[in-house]
């Protein structure tokens, strides 16, 4: 295989995965992602890992600089806090990209799984299923970056749908998510009977409203729209009379991967774009059903679509998921 | 001496004894004027679930308060407890008993160990548990590298997991009991209140809890009354961690799956209850009753606000404006409380 | 008298809820004189005391001290209402609480403890120079001729010594008034007698003193006055010379107490064998027998083992060797339950410590050892519990509203009871009680002995005290300890105190010099 | 006693005082060997800055600890006074002054409100400031919904907050100091080193410090040596609040913005480094010099850890277990230790 300068020594690059968040199966997944790319690319790979401290973030940057990498992914983040040290990478002549923050940097590519399509795919969905007039209640917690994207986009919703009626808001972030969703939604539930459709764009609250659901046995009368994606989630949408309708994701997977081949491509002097999208995927309950899907390795076998973005792939790219 | 002396003192003894529960109640008629179906056999169902697994760690931590100690691990023995039911089940492709057997033995095994730590290396309580909280989170990861526990989750080595949660496992967070109404009380009800009414009756009606709550209040005394203070203080994180695993096992059975959680919050929320605790019937010591009175106490409240629509920071502030305010109430009047 | 006073209360008033505890009392302190406060358990000696040095707000009544400008002969009193006990030490009011662990912080060295007080007072420099507070302490130590090491944390010190250090502390203040609230309940008699010289030399120099006690020895001392008191009303007071020390008493019980000659008894079966028994490395070995119905006393000084001893026997501590018998069978305790369970119980010294679980009231303190037989299947029966504490409350006259009652709510003495009161409330086989007599009042005291000497027949009773006194007028038998070892023992039937007392002396540990 | 015996008893002693300390340097041996790059004066001052304001609240919560108290709302004031700065600039569009004030305000009344609860309205100290962490998780969310604040935002009523964080104030986070190596050592280290020093100057050598350790031992008895007792309790928990808003300015100072989801784990993490403070130098107790090694202990392991490529969970693992050998070392040999 040809491949340019300087990936035709294998272990002669090393990168560094600077990462906000880390708790949990996306961002477990994406770490795979991100580690199977870098195998097949054979570069070597350290991760610096902040577990949501913000801060430590920025130190971790220049820590990485420090360490001599060639470059850098940054997953998640806070603008402020990243956008100096970014830039100070750059300035240390360190390739960068930066995955779902916004690093304000015209040099740094931006990797996106959009957020925006995630939840116009989940919402069109709902129209197709339910119309354009239902009661609705809505599970958004402000403040977390992804969620007020998406929130974005339910705000569009029901201005251009002026028949959806949000009945209730709530969300919460304690810990286990699901089981105090769920504890949120069955209050929200008897509070308002005649919900229709639960928007729930983050699976652990659709999880929790699918408990709720089900302990109210209304699994037949409502329906839930999400986005995201795991096992577990396809389990529990593929259940028997299972509320959960459908949901909208990209594979994290492949954003880890498109991340570092996003990297390698600067890396190789090539220009990968400044914003890389990764298109995101509608998984309804039928599909599901349909197609036989138990799994994420089903899920990839089965919708193509799921299994490989081709983002980021000039012809030299190793593609990780071709065995 | 006047009467009216008296008469103000036995109105004073009232409000603290009976001004957490008439709290209560007030909260519960303002709830039931201002949120509609907040009443309803359903709705008081359904508040004893939504405490149910916070409950039965606050009543474990309630042991471990009565012998004067404290138990920071109880949110991470929970999640660990349900990472283990989802491992024993859908890695190991055991049974529903294997599972609640293995989530069991995790609570003695730990509380085996934070008490042989207070006890015999003593180390402070605090430290100790926050020692194994630490150890749990991480240990409870490393099975499974970090991924929730699913049915057909790929293992890190490649493979995939194709075990199941039993039916069995998943009728504790799923089945109801007929009571009156068919289908209205959940298994976990059933279990928060039995194990309260347990362990209100062990520590207050048996020789056993009579003596650790001596141990609470001094050890040397206890023991030069015989005592085997030792073996109290250790079964009391036993008993801690029994309880903290039990409220696992509710917890993948609602979930159905392995979740990957710190617990922190479980373990803030059973604490406020177990404190909250004190303050009820004007005990201003840990109790069993004013646990499980105090995680029904937040449990109306998140109910009722969230019918009402109060977003989630409100409902932070609330609980905690009303904590404060009820303990004032209490402790303030009462003039004893100390730990 | 009472126009040289420097400090007056006039009806004093408190009530604890709906009791009242002091009903009116009013009393002068005098430069230059010690006024000894007599009164049973219970009274409001300590209640008093409380109030005036702050920690307690008075329910009625006045307070007044000298001025600053506090000479012995000004007679300008002045309203003195100490709010918090800050206040009354910075107007010269200067106390030494009944409950020893009051008056010191355990965690902290003895240096800090003995300027504790300065370290708290609003001039003092801001820097803690370790050093400097180091010399303070020596000064402070010194005028009280205190030998303890002033790194040693207390909690590494005996009860005297802690007594000692919160004793001379109050002692350096120079104060204008110095209450002293049982001072000498833990103390041997050389130690008392060191603390009665300072009294003297205080005494010179014009402090007015409050002396409580319950110990005669003490007061025939010490006392230029007494003044009696009875539930919470002064009752008398006696200043013409020579005291008359029994109407005091009379005046303070509300009738006259008559004591009883102990006849020793001798016992025809053994109970308690110990036979080559060493409590302590380099000790000489102990033996010793106990008789059925016999009351056997042990005194020594301080430190010189009776506890070591009491604990060995209950299973508190492990013997180094030797062995023990009880009825018999050889009694080889490993824990307090395993001796609980023998029969062998042991009242405990410093009950603070020791025996008073503060969060228990009455009832449930006295039926703590015994749970196993007051319950079935683990389920402890109330009634029994009940009736139990309610007998052991009119046996022992513990003074309280109810077997309900906290035991916060009692008096230091009647606390003491209900530890006896616990030990007694089951049948033992051998029965120990190591300074049971701590706070108690002369005539419960007497009963406590007469009770003790009552119910003796079915087991051995062995009493530790550092008093003799409290010996001869309860055992039939009385033992002196010395180094670690018996060296002694006499029959409680003329006793020739000279060779008693050269035995207790004999411990190297005595260094009167 | 044989020279043996006196020998063998120094040598505990040794190892009770020492222990914890050469454990440090043994880990940092063996990171320096089996970890890239970890020797280097950035590293070491990346160590600081990434415990700086966990070990500025730790610092805080060690005062409550030496009064006997606790403070369990340190992690909320901290994100308060975080929001705090951030709504002061961002939407009031004040300078960087007056956003400090702000915070230190906000850490004065949290922490003159949690004493006042403890100490004249005699709630215990986990209740009281369990309430008032709830209160406050709640509070800080409720001017912006619950949204984070940052230049740009818009606020609940639709209008957009303009205000910007000012330079000096973000200086606080981001500036550093020449030592030797230009540019080496951020204002976060400075303000920790200055603060541990001060707070340990005046636990140990002030009169005040060591009141407050009386305080903490016997409240009782100092307070009849006449310590105001009460004074030095509250003073506990402004200092605790205090320091809490400090950690809240760096925090804030570092991330440029107000951001709701920061400062999840200050609490536990500042409450690991205070209570490791038990064991340095074989204290047993509370101890300011402690906690900073505390600090800087936890940092010295995860750096370490990560720069060995150890993912997130196996470092909570390893956390707990060092914390749980080395306290065991220190408690069990020196055979003291209660809270
Ligand atoms: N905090 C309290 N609450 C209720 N009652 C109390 C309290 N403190 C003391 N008492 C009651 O006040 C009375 C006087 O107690 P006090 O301690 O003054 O007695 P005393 O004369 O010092 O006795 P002693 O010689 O035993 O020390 C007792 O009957 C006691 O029960
Ligand atoms: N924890 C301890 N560590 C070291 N030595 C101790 C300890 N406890 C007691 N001792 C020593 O053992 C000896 C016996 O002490 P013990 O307390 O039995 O004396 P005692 O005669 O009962 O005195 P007291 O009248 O104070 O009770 C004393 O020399 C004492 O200093
Ligand atoms: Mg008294
Ligand atoms: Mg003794």
């Amino acid at each position: 295989q040809d491949k340019p300068a300087p990936f035709d020594k294998p272990g002669a690059v090393k990168i560094a995965l600077v990462r906000y968040l880390s708790t949990g199966d996306f961002f477990q997944a994406y770490l795979s992602g991100v580690e199977a790319q870098a195998k097949a690319l054979g570069v070597d790979l350290r991760v610096l890992d902040s577990r949501q401290d913000a801060a430590l973030q920025a130190d971790m940057v220049d820590q990485a600089i420090a360490l001599g990498v060639q470059g850098i992914i940054i997953q998640h983040g806070l603008t402020e806090s990243m956008k100096e040290a970014a830039q100070r990478a750059v300035d240390a002549g360190i390739k960068v990209v930066a995955f779902d923050v916004n690093v304000e940097n015209p040099k740094i590519p931006q990797i996106e799984q959009s957020d925006r399509d995630l939840a116009r795919l989940a919402l069109e969905q709902a129209v197709k299923d339910n119309g354009e007039s239902w009661k609705a209640g809505y599970v958004y917690v402000a403040g977390i970056a992804p969620l007020d994207r998406r929130n974005e986009t339910w705000v569009d919703f029901k201005k251009k749908y002026a028949g959806i009626n949000e009945a209730a808001m709530f969300g919460t972030l304690d810990n286990p998510i699901a089981n105090s969703v769920a504890n949120q939604a069955r209050s929200v539930l008897s509070a308002n009977p005649d919900i229709k459709v639960m928007f729930a764009p983050y699976d652990e609250f659709a999880k929790g409203v699918k408990i709720a659901v089900d302990e109210a046995g209304l699994s037949q009368d409502i329906k839930i729209y999400s986005a995201d994606i795991s096992t577990s989630d396809i389990a529990a949408m593929r259940e028997p009379d299972s509320a959960w309708a459908a949901t909208a994701a990209t594979n994290p997977a492949v954003v880890g991967q498109v991340s570092v081949r996003a990297l390698a491509q600067l890396l190789a002097g090539e220009d990968p774009g400044h914003n890389v999208i990764v298109p995101p995927t509608l998984i309804t309950q039928k599909d599901l059903i349909d197609k036989d899907i138990k799994n994420m390795e089903d899920l990839s076998a089965k919708l193509p679509q799921f299994a490989h973005a081709d983002v980021a792939m000039p012809a030299w790219m190793p593609n990780p998921n071709a065995k | 001496m006047s009467s009216g002396w008296v008469r103000m003192a036995a109105a004073r003894d009232h409000a603290i004894r009976y001004g957490f529960i008439v709290l209560l109640f007030g909260l519960i008629a303002y709830f039931a004027v201002a949120a509609d179906g907040f009443v309803s056999p359903q709705s008081a169902v359904f508040i004893f679930q939504s405490v149910a697994i916070t409950g039965v760690l606050a009543l474990g931590v309630t042991a471990t308060l009565v012998v004067g100690g404290f138990d920071l691990s109880i949110g991470s023995v929970a999640t660990s407890a349900m990472m283990a039911a989802a491992y024993v089940m859908v890695v190991l492709e055991q049974n529903a008993v294997v599972a609640v057997v293995a989530c069991l033995a995790i609570g003695v095994i730990v509380g085996l160990i934070n008490g042989w730590l207070i006890v015999y290396m003593r180390v402070p309580d605090l430290l100790a548990t926050l020692g194994t909280m630490f150890l749990l989170v991480g240990l409870q990861r490393i099975p499974t590298e970090g991924r929730s526990i699913a049915t057909g989750m790929t293992m890190p080595d490649g493979s995939v997991a194709n075990g199941t949660f039993g039916a069995g496992f998943l009728a504790l967070g799923r089945h109801r009991f007929d009571f009156f109404i068919p289908n209205l009380i959940p298994v976990s009800v059933v279990v928060l209140l039995v194990l309260a009414v347990l362990i209100w009756f062990f520590l207050e009606y048996t020789r056993f809890g009579r003596m650790m709550y001596a141990v609470g209040s001094n050890e040397r005394a206890a023991e030069l009354a015989g005592a085997p203070v030792k073996a109290y203080k250790i079964w009391a994180y036993v008993i801690s961690g029994v309880f903290a695993s039990i409220g696992g096992i509710l917890l993948a059975a609602r979930l159905g799956r392995g979740d990957i959680a710190s617990g922190n919050n479980l373990l803030l929320d059973a604490v406020a209850a177990a404190l909250i605790g004190y303050a009820v019937l004007g005990a201003a010591k840990p109790n069993a009753f004013g646990t499980a009175v105090g995680a029904v106490f937040v449990g109306v409240l998140l109910q009722g606000l969230t019918m009402m629509n109060a977003p989630y920071y409100t409902q932070d502030f609330i609980k905690g404006l009303v904590l404060v305010v009820a303990l004032v109430f209490t402790f303030a009047l009462s003039g004893r409380g100390k730990r | 008298m009472g126009n040289n006073a420097v400090f007056r209360v006039h009806g004093l008033r408190k009530s604890f809820g709906h009791i009242e505890v002091l009903g009116g009392v009013s009393l002068d302190l005098h430069a230059g004189e010690v006024t000894v406060l007599m009164g049973a358990n219970g009274a409001g000696k300590s209640t008093l005391v409380k109030i005036i040095s702050g920690v307690y707000e008075r329910g009625g009544g006045t307070m007044s001290l000298a001025g600053h400008d506090f000479a012995p002969q000004d007679f300008a009193l002045q309203d003195f209402a100490p709010n918090t006990p800050a206040e009354a030490i910075r107007a010269g009011v200067v106390t030494v609480h009944q409950n020893i662990n009051d008056g010191v912080v355990a965690d902290l060295d003895v240096a800090t403890n003995l300027t504790l007080d300065r370290l708290s007072g609003s001039g003092a420099p801001t820097l803690f120079n370790p050093g400097r507070v180091r010399r303070e302490a020596k000064a402070v130590a010194d005028r009280m001729g205190l030998a303890i090491d002033l790194r040693a944390r207390i909690s590494d010190l005996s009860l005297a010594d802690r007594q000692m250090v919160a004793i001379a502390r109050a002692m350096a203040h120079q104060p204008k008034v110095l209450i002293l609230d049982e001072p000498t309940s833990s103390l041997s008699s050389a130690e008392a007698d060191r603390l009665f010289a300072l009294l003297d030399r205080l005494r010179e120099h014009g402090v007015a003193i409050l002396y409580i006690s319950h110990r005669m020895s003490d007061i025939r001392r010490l006392a230029d006055r007494i003044v009696s008191m009875r539930d919470g009303v002064i009752s008398g007071v006696f200043d013409r010379k020579p005291l008359d020390y029994e109407g005091a008493v009379n005046a303070m019980l509300g009738r006259k107490i008559h004591l009883d000659r102990i006849v020793a008894r001798n016992s025809a079966r053994l109970v308690l064998t110990i036979d080559g028994l060493r409590i302590a490395q380099g000790a000489r070995p102990i033996a010793l027998t106990l008789g059925d119905g016999e009351v056997v006393a042990i005194t020594g000084l301080v430190g010189v083992g009776k506890t070591a001893l009491a604990e060995t026997l209950f299973g508190v501590r492990k013997p180094l060797s030797g062995t023990m018998m009880l009825n018999g069978k050889p009694y080889a305790p490993g824990s307090t339950g395993e001796a609980i369970a023998a029969g062998v119980f042991l009242v405990a010294k410093d009950r603070g410590e020791n025996g008073i679980v503060g969060d228990f009231n009455i009832q449930e303190n006295i039926s703590l050892p015994f749970h196993r037989r007051m319950s079935r299947l683990g389920v402890l029966k109330r009634r029994i519990e009940r009736a139990t504490a309610r007998r052991q409350i009119r046996e022992l006259g513990i003074v309280c509203r109810s077997e309900k009652d906290e035991m916060s709510a009692l008096s230091g003495g009647n606390q003491q009871k209900v530890m006896v009161a616990r030990w007694m409330s089951q049948a033992a086989k051998l029965f120990i009680l190591d300074e049971p007599f701590q706070g108690v009042d002369i005539s419960a005291r007497r009963d406590i002995a007469a009770k003790l000497r009552a119910s003796a027949n079915g087991r051995a009773t062995l009493l530790f005290v550092t008093e003799l006194d409290e010996a001869l007028e309860t055992a039939d038998r009385i033992l002196v300890m010395s180094e670690q070892t018996i060296v002694g023992e006499h029959r409680n039937v003329d006793v020739d105190l000279e060779r008693l007392l050269a035995e207790v002396a004999g411990g190297p540990l005595h260094s009167a010099a």
